[in-house]
């Protein structure tokens, strides 16, 4: 059973459809799957649903497909950075729906394994809690989220070997083994693609299981805030 | 006279005890982990998927997977540690992370937090506040007392899309400290050259 | 003349295909790693925490940090990973996990299972059982046709307590393969030398 | 914040007391808190209850507790290998909660994790859903799991560092990091104590936030059932 595909485009294009629903990893800019998000740009499927925590900056990771209008609707927890999602927000042309941040995280998580449904206190008594249900436990009060599975899941590892298993690196790793955990096929790009046997078994982040097709690719790994401090 | 923004961070370090799990906030409660008291050890997550988070490099150092819930590049220190944002939120929403210290629009006083959006303006999402202040042990949030038409930021309600329903446990402002405790706010301490008087009269919330 | 139990092993082991993520149960589906057929590649996945199991060790090469879900020693792979509990059964939840061979105490015709306990007997629990069942993309059952007093395990209605309702896809015994499809057990194929009639004979569940 | 301890003893005794509750790691007897378990043993606290998959075997793991009639309650997902359990459980001297294994994981994990409750698949139309409630999520049915919140882990890792920070070695992994999430207080026994900074943060599989006390100790590490094909 093959996993390594020879390009972006080749993992993806027989994937993509008009209207799917797509979650994917990253932080920020940190460890978003840059490659196959222009490859999605490039094959221009269009009223895509993103499950993802941000949205990109304008010319970067999702933003690309803001620009070219291929997204119907973001699920996110924070979008502050981008001044063409806030313009078709505004406008309406883009619908949203926030997430708080942690239960973005476990959604994506609860949907891979299995969980339908779970309940949280993050957001009772705010607008996240409206129409939902509310339930006590201990005498405490939460409410219900439910999994959030989706079509596909676009990820970014560091390495991977050719049976899928995959390490990610330091805060790269965020959202990404869980946004693999939630869809039906998942995609994934990394830096290198190792032999079999060479990574420890005990060191591997997300087993083989929850990927199904990967490539590897030189990436830009563009920084949002570089801030440093004065050498000692 | 009243605390600036650094002295407002010092006044938030005293809050810190050893062998803490703390998050900071972007702003004013980052400049926290420059006034960690001698003789202590707070270990700092970051929400995004690190405990023990270390300063910012220097420059040629920066590294494009190592950044903090603000998006800044930081490094990491001996005992730091990755994880999963599911695992990040776990810690958070299970307790295990003991205080949050967190910037704010409103504070109420019944400890309501409003700090994620104002309705008609620019709606950026609430991150990982929510799930921060609904989690953590103990949640002080470090402010302005007032905004900048003057105006108190501590009222008898908030006005606000909440963030968390009655989650903060102090407030440090520029004019001083004050616990949320039944029936409103406590004067805990005022700030250098700020009175008892001056500070109540800054304050829309009761205070008992 | 009926299957023995490596001959229904080798049969169960038809069952797989490239590329398959499986769990085999204890007993005869633990055989079935012996009979993998040429050609194709799966990966076993063992619920303790383990995807890919190799066999056993060779005498002392044994490793009391590395078990299969029978307790027995076993070694790694190339290709190997570990995780936690929780993750392991995250993925049979999940469906990542493509098919389970298991044992049986009894199958109902509509694919109800019973393979835990017997009360009045002693009850051991039941394990990874009621999660794989209810989890994994299909349940392949392969057990004796009949029990040792010479009825059919294969039942209108099941007498002994569920470990899942309506789970079961295939039966492989020592008489042949029954599917559950609508209205009752499909027969798929006899076993050497068993006739059609023979195996309705020994069979209590409705075939259709 | 000193984590480290210098005996079994130390670490646990001025935590232990008559009914309470402990999560206890280990899947057989691979990767069970052995030392722990012994001080437990010798500090004599009586009518606990435990949630651990297995109850050990008649003279090792949780077996040496059920010998000396320290267990009032077990909550676990098979108990097959200790004649003593069967001998109280039948005599109706203990208390046994039956979990499906997956359920128990998941409930552990969930109580850690601020997770009072979930729906899952598992036990539908099974004595294990008896009394709890049914929901439907598209078109299927669930039942509803609560957290297990104890208040001592016990737990066996492979390594720590001095802040808590925990590696476990192959399968010895399993319940170890989920009952260290569920407790209260959770206590370590490890192989090693190595230099804080000698684990890479991308091999840690239990940070250490998580843990609030640690023993370094010699294991006996039985197996239970030794398996072994001829040489080739």
């Amino acid at each position: 059973m093959k996993k390594v595909y020879e390009s972006a485009a080749e993992a993806l294009n027989d994937l993509l459809f008009d209207g799917m629903f797509i979650a994917a990893g990253g932080f920020g800019l940190c460890g978003i799957p840059e490659l196959l998000l222009q490859a999605i740009k490039d094959n221009g499927a269009r009223n895509l649903t993103f499950a993802s925590n941000n949205a990109g900056v304008d010319d970067f990771g999702i933003g690309i497909l803001l620009q070219s209008r291929q997204v119907k609707k973001m699920i996110s927890s924070y979008v502050g950075e981008n001044a063409e999602f806030m313009r078709q927000y505004l406008s309406g042309e883009l619908e949203v729906e926030f997430n708080p941040q942690g239960t973005l995280a476990e959604r994506m998580r609860a949907a891979g394994c299995g969980i339908p449904g779970f309940y949280t206190k993050t957001g009772v008594g705010t607008v996240i809690a409206e129409g939902k249900e509310h339930r006590e436990f201990n005498g405490e009060t939460y409410i219900l989220e439910e999994g959030l599975s989706v079509d596909l899941s676009i990820v970014k590892a560091w390495k991977a070997d050719a049976t899928g298993n995959l390490m990610f690196r330091k805060t790269a790793r965020n959202f990404n083994p869980l946004a693999a955990m939630c869809g039906k096929v998942c995609v994934v790009e990394v830096e290198e693609i190792v032999p079999t046997g060479s990574l420890d078994g005990d060191h591997i982040h997300l087993p083989g299981v929850y990927v199904h097709r990967i490539i590897q690719g030189t990436h830009e790994k563009r920084i949002e805030q570089r801030t440093t401090r004065a050498a000692a | 006279m009243a605390w600036d923004r650094n002295q407002m961070a010092a006044r938030a370090a005293l809050e810190l005890q050893d062998g803490m799990y703390v998050n900071l906030g972007i702003g004013i409660p980052t400049l926290v982990s420059n006034f960690i008291p001698e003789g202590i050890t707070v270990t700092l997550q970051s929400e995004n998927g690190m405990l023990g988070t270390g300063p910012f490099p220097v420059e040629g150092d920066e590294d494009a997977d190592l950044i903090n819930a603000g998006k800044q590049t930081i490094t990491e220190l001996p005992q730091t540690s990755y994880f999963d944002s599911a695992i990040a939120f776990g810690m958070i929403r299970g307790g295990k992370i003991a205080m949050a210290i967190l910037g704010a629009m409103e504070v109420a006083e019944n400890g309501d937090l409003a700090n994620w959006m104002i309705p008609g303006k620019l709606v950026k999402g609430m991150g990982g506040a929510m799930d921060l202040v609904a989690g953590v042990g103990r949640v002080v949030v470090v402010m302005d007392h007032t905004n900048k038409h003057g105006d108190s930021k501590l009222l008898t309600a908030c006005t606000l899309p909440l963030t968390g329903k009655a989650v903060v446990d102090r407030i440090i402002t520029n004019l001083g400290v004050l616990d949320v405790v039944e029936g409103g706010l406590k004067i805990i301490e005022t700030a250098d050259g700020v009175t008892e008087d001056e500070l109540r009269a800054a304050t829309a919330a009761t205070i008992v």
